[in-house]
């Protein structure tokens, strides 16, 4: 019995469900963890890292064919994907290593096979029934298509088809313009690829500030890379050399390929979640801020609880459910405190509310913004990177909200997210120093201005 | 010493650090009844934690 | 008369001066500023600035040197030093630019020439006498040389003449393993040249932790800098192909260059702060945490007052003391505060307490510490760069020491140094999200780890 009967059982070891079992197991829970693929799901295997290798490649990549500019004699004479696919997968490899050791040296029980939901408390693994005290869903995400829209594989493809590509497409038209859509647009352009994105709404990652959307489209087009924004998709035909993108109006774009980045919904189907009563909407599992459902003793995270679709998230929600379960008390984080970073080139990195969301909170004459240009700021010169911090705060109140844009500016989410979720004002953080010359000075700098003080900027 | 007025918002703000304040705020203590033990009136963690709480229970330290 | 009395008079316009010049004006005040050079001082033409422009090209061959590791093909061809002058400069000028504008628009009067106390209020330039209400000496610091060894700006250097170096030196004997010996080090391996530091301490950067300073020994020695700690220098002889230099004991090193980075001295011999009787400490002006100095309405800001000699915390004095000078109250930062970044390959950074000073401060038992290893952290991983984050804290206290080892750590330190000022205990950090892949994750870990809930760290 003891071996299939557990304190906690987890469904699913993406970023939602390995934080939680590990941090379960830390408590002392015994922990049994069931995964169909390889531990570490999504983000670790088709997601945040194996794109972020691509992005560093791409960033390899622009650094040489730059070169010049910084008195550095070097030539960039192309992309040799066997090796990036290799540099990928050793980077993959080695915190797959890490975490599976991990698993094993925190004595979970780690069960491998597909699982579904058979009784409230019961998940069965080939035939096998597993029970917990507790039961924790975190089945994930996929990426999702538009009616109509066949995915090949060859020719129209989604992110995991995109990672594992042998060679640089000529051309690619990316449909979507969120996140996923324009971290590929931005290594494809890095790579030498003629790129076209494609998005209904009628900005790139919509989601974040208006300022930021601007900026990276303008950074984009610099680059080479169209954006067809406030353009619904109309079909896509596969031909002999490529496909061909009819957008709504008639209008035609040819390319190589494809990449369908419309968005990732909840791996919830089939897994005998509706057939036990648990709540859900859309697909998605409905939890409270503690990750539970309407299910006593059973308890969803990560992608299929409505709200940010982000590994961090999931990592949040795991410690926070295992912490619950244990019966601490631990703090939940609103989804507005969560950092976000696009990882493109330039780089865009928010946490709190934009500015319309702000304004929509409190009234537009109780919201106050200030945007500081990194031209004033030395170390964004050094890297010949463009942008602005653009604060967004309540009139003599906390700042509320920070965007960002610029190369490498999402290490600096770091101290944006503490500034907010601590709520400090402008003259909390103003008096304190930042070292020069670092690009993180441009947070002080628009503290400073906020205050009141600006140092390096007109004002 | 005695305050017979609660302080100001602004005042508050200025005698306790943000992470103390956010502790303030998750344990629903109003820090304007607090009397700030630190130099120059510094409201601390200490008298934070020491001040009737309507959520009483700290989250353990855990090892 | 308007135009010689001021109510702010400064003497200086690095970044002390400039800083203390903006602000003033900012508070409404008549503020003349001495300048004998250019605005801006050592930091923007000859320190901060071109160094970390020299660490960016350098940064840039080193990753086209590697680029077949990351699947890119490129070709590192060598240096071109000439370019990187040009791209030091453009950064420079570019800036230089920026705050000439902004001291302009600031309607501060400039005068240019050198600058003499000539009384308790009075600076004299080139026959002038000019008056303050307040006086506000900054006239910064100098490259000091060691007893019987002469800079000869050919042979035997010192940083100004490093940053003007039309070649690439095939060999070079670095006195000094201190913040400047170490980045110029590290610039000119990654151009390709033999380094060897000499230094009499028993370690690099000695005011840091001893594990940074090990870490950085450490990576210097796998990128093939020799560093030879705890050795005396006991002198060195111009020859016809370079410089023979002599280590206590008798050793011998020969090299094309011997770069002097002994200190930095203030500058603050024959101006007249003796004779209108400033109190002074073996050259530098004693000034209390409000930055006045012993004669009323006199301050002193920046390198010329002892303690960190760093851009920033000139900034800050300069700051600090218009505010004051103004009737405002501001808040000083003490010392420990103040970030500290050095921009080697890897970066080290820190803030606050030492391991050591903090047992020296609070007693063994009362300290705790943990160090998070970058190999637990996917996006250095994906960078490629080894080192950690350190945590020094009171047990059941703050965290009072915050210190980091990797490439591109120094942007780590805007968070560390909140973390820091704020006096933020583990339990603080621990439950607020860091985005995933970034490498201030580390940073979250590290207080997840002090908190006692390691996510992604064994333990
Ligand atoms: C291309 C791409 C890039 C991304 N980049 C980032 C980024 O940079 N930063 C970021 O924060 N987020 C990023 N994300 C999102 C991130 O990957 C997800 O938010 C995160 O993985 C969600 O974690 P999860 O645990 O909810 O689900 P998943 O990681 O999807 O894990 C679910 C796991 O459950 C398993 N599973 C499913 N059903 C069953 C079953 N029936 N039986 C057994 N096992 C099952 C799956 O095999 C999988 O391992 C990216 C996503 C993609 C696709
Ligand atoms: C190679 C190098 C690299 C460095 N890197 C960094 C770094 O990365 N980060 C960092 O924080 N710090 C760095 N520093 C240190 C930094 O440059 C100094 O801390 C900073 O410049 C000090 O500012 P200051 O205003 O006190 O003096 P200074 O910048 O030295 O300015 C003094 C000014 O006064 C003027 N002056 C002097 N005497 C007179 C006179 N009699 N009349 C008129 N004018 C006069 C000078 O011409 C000068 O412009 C570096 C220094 C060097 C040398």
């Amino acid at each position: 019995m003891a071996d299939t009967d557990f304190d906690v059982l987890v469904l699913g070891a993406g970023s939602g469900g390995y934080a939680c079992a590990l941090r379960a197991a830390q408590l002392g829970l015994r922990v049994g963890l069931v995964e169909k693929d390889r531990l570490g799901g999504t983000c670790l295997h088709i997601g945040c890292i194996p794109t972020k290798a691509l992005l560093h490649a791409a960033e390899v990549a622009d650094s040489a064919r730059e070169a010049g500019q910084f008195g550095v004699r070097a030539s960039f004479e192309g992309i040799d994907m066997p090796g990036v696919l290799a540099y990928q997968d050793g980077v993959v490899n080695r915190l797959f290593k890490g975490l599976t050791g991990l698993v094993r040296s925190r004595g979970i029980t780690v069960i491998e096979g597909a699982g579904r939901l058979t009784g409230p408390r019961e998940v069965t693994v080939d035939g096998t029934a597993y029970t917990g005290r507790s039961v924790v869903l975190a089945t994930g995400s996929y990426s999702r298509t538009l009616p109509g829209l066949e995915i090949d594989g060859e020719r129209v493809i989604t992110s995991e088809h995109a990672l594992r590509l042998d060679h640089v497409p000529s051309s690619v038209v990316v449909l979507g313009g969120g996140v996923i859509g324009c971290e590929f647009a931005s290594v494809w352009r890095s790579f030498g690829a003629e790129v076209t994105i494609v998005e209904a709404l009628p900005r790139l990652i919509a989601g974040e500030d208006a300022a930021s959307s601007a900026a990276l489209e303008r950074a984009f087009r610099k680059r080479g890379i169209t954006s067809r924004t406030g353009t619904p998709f109309s079909e896509a035909k596969v031909t002999d050399h490529g496909v061909v993108v009819t957008l709504e109006g008639g209008e035609t774009i040819e390319a190589e390929l494809l990449l369908v980045a419309v968005g990732r919904g909840p791996r919830t189907a089939d897994l005998g979640y509706e057939e036990q009563g648990i709540a859900m909407e859309r697909g998605f599992v409905l939890a409270d801020d503690r990750g539970r459902t309407n299910l006593e003793g059973v308890y969803a995270v990560g992608d299929i609880v409505p709200g940010l679709q982000l590994a961090h998230r999931g990592f949040a929600h795991g410690i926070l459910v295992a912490e619950q379960i244990a019966g601490l008390d631990p703090r939940p984080v609103p989804d507005s405190g969560i950092p976000r970073v696009t990882y493109t080139h330039p780089e865009v990195a928010s946490v709190g509310l934009t500015e319309a969301a702000a304004i929509e909170a409190y009234g537009a004459e109780a919201v106050q913004t200030v945007t500081y240009d990194l031209g004033g700021n030395g170390k964004s010169q050094i890297l010949r990177t463009q942008g602005f911090v653009k604060l967004v705060a309540q009139v003599d109140g906390p700042v509320v909200g920070l965007h960002l844009v610029g190369d490498r500016v999402g290490e600096l989410i770091g101290e944006a997210q503490l500034i907010y979720n601590w709520e400090g004002h402008a003259d909390d953080v103003a008096p304190l120093l930042h070292a020069h010359p670092t690009q993180n000075e441009a947070l002080g700098e628009a503290h400073l201005a906020l205050a009141g003080k600006a140092l390096h900027a007109h004002g | 010493p005695d305050r017979a007025e609660p302080l100001s918002p602004a005042a508050v703000r200025v005698l306790a650090k943000p992470p103390v304040r956010k502790l303030a705020k998750d344990l629903g203590v109003d820090l304007a009844t607090l009397i700030g033990s630190g130099p120059g009136g510094v409201i601390t963690r200490a008298d934070v934690e020491g001040a009737p709480s309507p959520h009483r229970a700290m989250p353990e330290r855990y090892a």
